[in-house]
């Protein structure tokens, strides 16, 4: 924290960047937010917890933070594979951010390019945890009703706030298919067909571009398990396609690429 | 307010023998938009196009929907009926009520009904549809022709004749193909040689022609009136300037045992050669791979002769790139070997040849220099058996077409060995005649009662040597099926016609389609018998279908006056059917946030980038931009688009969602 | 300040008995999973016990997400329309936190002010509300900052307080109070001078809303104020949607073969395309601009036009974001800077 | 009452699938009307949203065809399409929408037969599980407040 403080400070009195986006303490002791240091003064507030997980690298896509200036991002693991996909999408140019990625040890990594961070992932663990797994797995076993019931249940709660789309780091469109009126793509009711299609659509527009930051499920405040539609595919792609997003600035889309020997079992 | 005509078509029977088409029209009348609903014996006549026309002008119509048969069918006849009473031919959308409704279901109510809703898809459709005009496209007015044999020649001919630039591209050392290596032609039994060789000639020599041989086509890229093609030309080790061509390097080549393939294995060749004495060039050739000096480094006699300092071992591959508007694909068709019948023993036993091989046989310039005898002792055979259908029409064992010409060139096989040796007895085995064609029937007629040939209607089961003969087991089916056994001194298959072994590599190089047996697809087996799916690329000649050679002349023919017919105009004009990137005015420009997925999923590479720029020069945004030139309008990436910010006209998501949402 | 009463809480079945019986449904807070949502309810023990506020707001039982207005079919060449009339069942709505309840006072001063909105309206006109004092609050809370409180009575017709582990003191404020307790008269036994107070949560005031008022319209041209205050907001309408007084709706068609319906959903001025112009332009293009919109909105415009703060401090909006833009601490923070 | 009929929409590519349904006709061979076909130019086209509108209008099952792999008259946009196909379908199995209702099938020009059997069997299939009542349709009414047990 100390250490974070520190670089923080540094690179604003040096004038390296103009704002450092980090985490400071939050409204009750669960909670961290998002800060926006601009001063030395303020890197005070900086903290760096297991209570930080948003990923701030969504704000690199807000105009009103690009216009503070060259930004210094503190980076949780889905934030830099953020930056990598960013990269990929032609989103954001190389040596236009700083990432800071804190190590468990706490000392505070500078990853100035784009290189440095797809080195720095390199070493990280990679795809869905064991526990996400077994997660998709439990659902898969659901006979056909129940799965349809569990899924009419907890999209039921969904009141199309698109909190979900607002936190995620790759739904930076500057109009999202949700808000194309001609045709209606999604009708904009949060009634059944509504947030169906929201979410099929959601999930499907990431598929293959999912960094699996988890964003979007902590945004939920329904509560919804949306994540669960982003690592089923994901699982999908990667196993089918050997798609990893996030770990690299190549760029592979599984979606706007083929093998001619592609393998399924369904087409008649 | 959209004011849509709808126009149901009886299509005689075909379609109101099944389906109600006044109901259709009437229910038709009550759609929200349609102004004008009637129904007609036959839309795509005069008096029906008039009909259509008269009322896009009486009934201010902004829309026409034709219920009729499939709009690959008529729906150009249609679309220029509305442009020629001023409505924007987009404007005309076609319900196919024949081949999709009336011809596939049963007379009843849920078959109008079907109708009905197929009118309503297309009434909803064509209110979206907005107008559209053809896109101009330059056109290079140079065409390459794919491959040199007697089709090649003629499309060749044909459009360099008409004062078009043409690229002749040919696999082999020489120009001439498979009829090069023909005897005499049927019907007239004239000599092939004598008249395929001043073609050849005139090819090398026309100013028009760039000729390319022992080349290939590596690459094909672009579109119609402007492909970029890349040609291989393979390493002659010779240098074409240099070489006069005098064959002295010919006469001293050491290694000349080479089986050569002009004379189908019969004959032999050395590793240095032109195939054959008459090649076009006269230019010879190392064949590397027998080449004593490029086994095993040493020998390099040639060399030593030439007293044009021509040969060139250290000669690499050269990759030609070539704009070409127009690509004529004339790379013709393979023999079968006959492996697949042990049964009949070809390669076991010397005197049981193939069809081509014969003629190599009683051809002037073959191996025995005319003269028919046995490859095996030399002797003069007194009775050869030819098979017919040796694989063709064979579901079993062989091929499932029929290769069409057999049936001649028996005939003419079996005349030239009665010509030859008049003592000689010829036997044909034959499943049916198939002599259809001018002076066809007549030829088999005259092999059979002047030439006394004995035709066996029946199939050849086994042939097998037995003391110095070959014996054929068969049956005559005329004679209700009684075994016959005939002991020859020659057998001859006729093998069948199959397509170049990588002819369906070429299709997919060209990204044209094929067939289950990798002949090329033409575009309409009817209608556009030279055209390809891909267009600007033409077909000619037996890589389409087996063909003989009148009938391969005039599909060549064919081709190259639809290639005269592209070239006619500096630009051509494309169809619209292109997606198109939303633009809009400040502060957004565009809905397109650049992130180019789009561009790695066209298959075109269609998909350009486009900087946004203030007054002051400032970059705003980099968007997707469509070359609408390349855009072939498949819609790939119309639907990765997430933001929806690339759409296809004529196939617009508006147009698609309106058609969903009458059901 | 009504007539005071007590009311056992073991008497509260057969209180719910009576009500069902007398054609009433009863919506209460009921516990699903981590959260709790009003629901419909038979009896007392479905009701969830010890929490703070439920996720989804009270409004949702008068001003649904959405609603559909008219149904259309095009015959030929004209258009059949059918209105559909809302339906609007006799509804107790049972343990509403002061908070809550407050806010109906801004919903019935929002869809009655010119003309009585016909969806709202009649629902409003059929729902009884049974607040429940709140005994504690969190840092999300500031009712005590926007003239309400914890055993704050606007808005109820009956505020039930729970005085001890059995009983509630029952204050009741309305007509449509006194028709509950008629319903079953036995149960509500007089009170003799019972006090509330000692059971409120304590909720410190943070700043008064109606000082705050005028000093709004001065801060407006403050843009970086808004800016900082919203720098870290990502523009969801998750605050909107969980608040009790946000009204905003939008009207919307949904095609079908020939027809549709027409409907009314929520939308939130959040949003990007929320005023975004037929013309590419937007008045509010920046997220700061919106930020300052729903600020000025619930505290200086409404206020002065229709009398009632759009704001009754329950805080959802604060425990919804997520990005922890916490309402309190920034009505504190507005109320301190100078001007 | 009658037996039910259901509504089959069918996306199809102009090339391959549409001229195979061609054929179809100028084969006389017969099918059942079930069917309504949306014509697009390529399966690259097909939008997977478009799936969910149509069972969203209504439909009680949909067929989605085109080139068979490698004869795309595009050359790829059918490549593109399965990868969109595998993934799309997975998810919506995840999600527990019926896959009995969602066929894919390559159906070239030469394949009228094909097509013939292709509906048939979908319709007879899509028959047997009656109306698609658990799909959400366009909505018409407000949420209903959840009743506790």
């Amino acid at each position: 924290m100390e250490a974070l403080q520190k670089k923080a400070r540094a690179l604003l009195e040096a004038g390296t960047v103009k704002v450092v986006i980090g985490y400071t303490a939050g409204t009750d002791v669960e909670r961290a937010r998002a800060f926006f240091a601009r001063n030395a003064e303020q890197t005070q507030q900086l903290i760096f917890d297991a209570r930080c997980c948003q990923n701030l690298a969504t704000y690199l896509m807000k105009p009103e933070v690009k216009a503070l200036g060259k930004a210094a991002l503190v980076c949780v693991p889905g934030a830099l594979r953020t930056l990598m996909q960013y990269a990929v999408e032609n989103q954001l140019a190389d040596e236009t951010v700083l990432a800071l990625a804190v190590t468990d040890a706490g000392e505070v990594v500078e990853l100035p390019k784009f290189a440095a961070v797809e080195e720095y992932l390199a070493k990280m663990p990679r795809g869905l945890t064991p526990e996400q797994q077994q997660e998709l797995d439990r659902i898969d076993k659901l006979p056909l009703e129940e799965r349809w019931a569990f899924w009419a249940a907890e999209l039921a709660r969904c009141v199309k706030c698109y909190a979900c789309r607002a936190a995620c780091p790759l739904c930076y469109c500057s109009r999202c298919i949700t808000d194309v009126n001609q045709p209606q793509w999604v009708p904009v009711a949060s009634d059944p067909l509504g947030n169906l299609e929201w979410n099929v659509v959601r999930a499907m527009h990431l598929a293959g571009r999912c960094v699996d930051c988890g964003s979007c499920a902590d945004a939920c405040p329904e509560g919804i398990r949306i994540d669960l539609l982003n690592h089923v595919l994901a699982r999908e792609a990667s196993a089918h396609f050997g798609a990893e997003p996030g770990y690299s600035t190549r760029k592979d889309y599984a979606l706007s690429a083929y093998k001619p020997d592609d393998k399924e079992e369904f087409i008649r | 307010m959209p004011r849509i005509g709808v126009f149901i078509c009886h299509c005689g029977e075909n379609i109101a023998g099944t389906v109600d088409t006044a109901a259709v029209a009437k229910n038709a009348a009550d759609f929200p938009g349609v102004v004008h609903s009637i129904d007609y014996k036959y839309m795509c006549s005069d008096p029906g196009q008039n009909l259509i026309k008269e009322a896009i002008k009486e009934k201010k119509l902004t829309g026409v929907v034709v219920a009729a048969c499939s709009p690959r069918m008529h729906e150009p006849t249609f679309r220029r009926a509305c442009a020629e009473s001023g409505l924007n031919p987009f404007l005309c959308e076609m319900a196919n009520l024949r081949e999709h409704c009336s011809w596939v279901h049963e007379k009843g109510e849920a078959t109008t009904e079907k109708a009905t809703d197929l009118v309503r898809i297309m009434v909803e459709k064509v209110k979206r549809n907005r107008p559209l005009y053809p896109i101009s496209v330059p056109v290079t007015k140079t065409a390459l022709v794919l491959g040199g044999g007697i089709a090649g020649i003629q499309a060749a001919l044909d459009i360099a004749n008409a004062g078009h630039k043409v690229v002749m591209v040919e696999r082999e050392a020489s120009i001439g193909g498979h009829m090069a290596q023909l005897s005499e032609t049927f019907p007239t039994l004239d000599c092939s040689q004598c008249i395929l060789t001043p073609r050849m000639v005139e090819v090398a020599q026309h100013p028009n022609i760039t000729l390319y041989t022992y080349s290939e086509l590596e690459s094909l890229e672009g579109f119609i009136g402007n492909f970029k093609a890349v040609i291989r030309k393979k390493a002659r080790s010779i240098d074409e300037t240099t070489c006069t061509g005098c064959g002295a390097c010919i006469q001293k080549c050491p290694t000349k045992k080479i089986p050569s393939e002009f004379n189908a294995q019969l004959g032999m060749r050395t590793a240095i050669y032109v195939p054959f004495p008459q090649a076009v060039p006269n230019k010879p050739v190392i064949d590397r791979k027998n080449c004593t000096f490029f086994k095993n480094g040493r020998c390099k006699l040639c060399e030593r002769v030439c007293p044009a300092k021509a040969l060139r071992y250290d000669q690499e591959d050269m990759l030609v790139e070539l704009n070409v508007g127009a690509v004529v694909a004339a790379t013709g068709y393979q023999v079968k070997d006959t492996d697949f019948f042990p049964e009949y023993g070809y390669g076991a036993h010397k005197d049981i040849l193939t069809g081509l091989q014969f003629e190599r046989l009683a051809s002037a310039s073959g191996p025995t220099q005319g003269v028919i005898k046995r490859p095996s002792d030399g002797q003069i055979p007194e009775t050869v058996v030819f098979v017919a259908c040796a694989g063709s029409r064979d579901p079993a064992k062989g091929i499932n077409y029929c290769s069409k010409i057999c049936c001649m060139y028996t005939a003419k096989h079996a005349m030239l060995y009665r010509h030859k040796v008049h003592s000689g007895k010829a036997y044909i085995f034959y499943m049916d005649i198939r002599a259809g064609g001018k002076m066809y029937e007549e030829f088999v007629r005259r092999a059979i009662e002047e030439d006394h040939v004995n035709y066996v209607r029946g199939r050849v089961s086994r042939i097998y040597k037995k003391n110095g003969k070959l014996i054929v087991k068969g049956v005559d089916t005329l004679l209700n099926s009684r075994p016959v056994e005939i002991e020859a001194d020659m057998v001859v298959l006729a093998t069948a016609m199959v397509a170049q072994p990588d002819a369906e590599a070429l299709a997919q190089k060209m990204k044209v389609s094929y067939d289950e047996n990798k002949f090329l697809s033409e575009a309409h087996p009817k209608l556009r018998p030279v055209e390809m799916n891909t267009a600007g690329i033409f077909v000619a000649g037996a890589c389409q279908a087996p063909k003989d050679i009148p009938e391969a002349v005039a599909q060549a023919s064919g081709a190259a006056s639809k290639v005269i017919g592209l070239f006619s105009k500096d630009e051509l004009s494309r169809e619209p059917v292109v997606a198109v990137v939303s633009r809009m005015g400040p502060p957004d420009f565009s809905t397109c946030i650049g992130c180019f997925l789009c561009e790695s999923a066209c298959p075109y590479q269609a998909i350009e980038r486009e900087e946004i720029k203030a007054r002051d020069g400032r970059l705003i945004k980099t968007v997707a931009k469509v070359n609408q030139g390349v855009c072939q309008g498949c819609g790939t990436c119309v639907a990765l688009c997430r933001s929806k910010s690339i759409d296809l006209q004529g196939f617009t998501n508006e147009q698609v969602f309106a058609e969903l949402v009458t059901l | 300040m009504g007539e005071q009463r007590i009311l056992q809480k073991a008497s509260l079945g057969e209180l719910f008995a009576k009500l069902i019986a007398g054609g009433q449904r009863i919506l209460a807070p009921v516990k699903s999973d981590d959260r709790v949502e009003f629901a419909a309810v038979k009896t007392p023990d479905q009701i969830a016990g010890d929490y703070i506020q439920t996720t989804t707001s009270a409004k949702t039982a008068v001003f649904p997400r959405y609603e559909t207005m008219l149904r259309f079919r095009l015959k030929g060449k004209d258009v059949d329309v059918d209105e559909l009339t809302p339906e609007a069942k006799p509804t107790v709505l049972f343990g509403v936190h002061p908070c809550d309840a407050a806010s109906f006072a801004t919903l019935k001063a929002v869809f009655t002010w010119d003309s009585a909105d016909a969806y709202v309206e009649p629902k409003l006109e059929k729902t009884t509300i049974i607040g429940l004092s709140c005994t504690k609050g969190d840092a999300y809370c500031f009712c005590t900052s926007v003239g309400g409180g914890p055993g704050d009575t606007r808005g109820s017709d009956i505020l039930l307080t729970p005085i001890d582990a059995t009983k509630y003191l029952a204050e009741i404020l309305t007509d449509k109070g006194r028709a509950i307790v008629a319903a079953a008269p036995q149960l509500f036994t007089p009170a003799n001078g019972e006090a509330k107070e000692p059971v409120l949560a304590k909720i410190a005031p943070r700043f008064a809303a109606d000082k705050l008022a005028q000093k709004l319209s001065a801060l407006f041209g403050k843009t970086d104020v808004w800016l900082n205050q919203s720098l870290r907001c990502i523009g969801c309408g998750a605050c909107a949607y969980a608040c009790p007084t946000c009204t905003c709706f939008d009207i919307q068609d949904e095609r079908q073969r020939y027809g549709g319906v027409r409907m009314r959903c929520w939308d939130a001025c959040g949003f990007g395309m929320f005023t975004l112009h037929a013309s590419g332009h937007n008045p509010r293009a920046k997220q700061s601009e919106r930020w300052r919109q729903r600020i000025m909105h619930k505290f200086s415009y409404q206020p002065e036009r229709l009398k009632v703060l759009g704001c009754v401090g329950c805080g959802r909006c604060s425990r919804a974001c997520p990005t922890d833009m916490n309402l309190g601490e920034h009505m504190q923070s507005l109320a301190e800077t100078t001007v | 009452m009658a037996e039910f009929e259901p509504k089959v929409v069918a996306f199809v590519c102009n090339w391959c699938t549409y001229a195979g349904a061609d054929l179809t006709g100028t084969s006389r061979i017969k099918y059942s009307p079930n069917v309504r076909m949306i014509r697009l130019p390529c399966t690259g086209r097909i939008d997977f949203m478009l799936l969910l509108q149509a069972f969203g209008q209504g439909a009680d099952g949909v067929i989605v065809s085109g080139c068979h792999p490698g004869d795309c008259h595009y050359t790829a946009g059918n490549f593109h399409a399965r990868r969109r196909w595998i993934l799309f379908r997975r998810l919506i199995e995840f999600m527990g929408i019926d896959l009995r209702r969602v066929h894919f099938a390559w159906v070239s020009a030469a394949e009228g037969a094909k097509w013939a059997e292709l509906v048939t069997n979908v319709v007879d299939e899509v028959r047997k599980l009656g109306p698609y009542q658990s799909f959400p349709k366009r909505l018409d009414g407000q949420p209903k407040p959840v009743e506790v047990a």
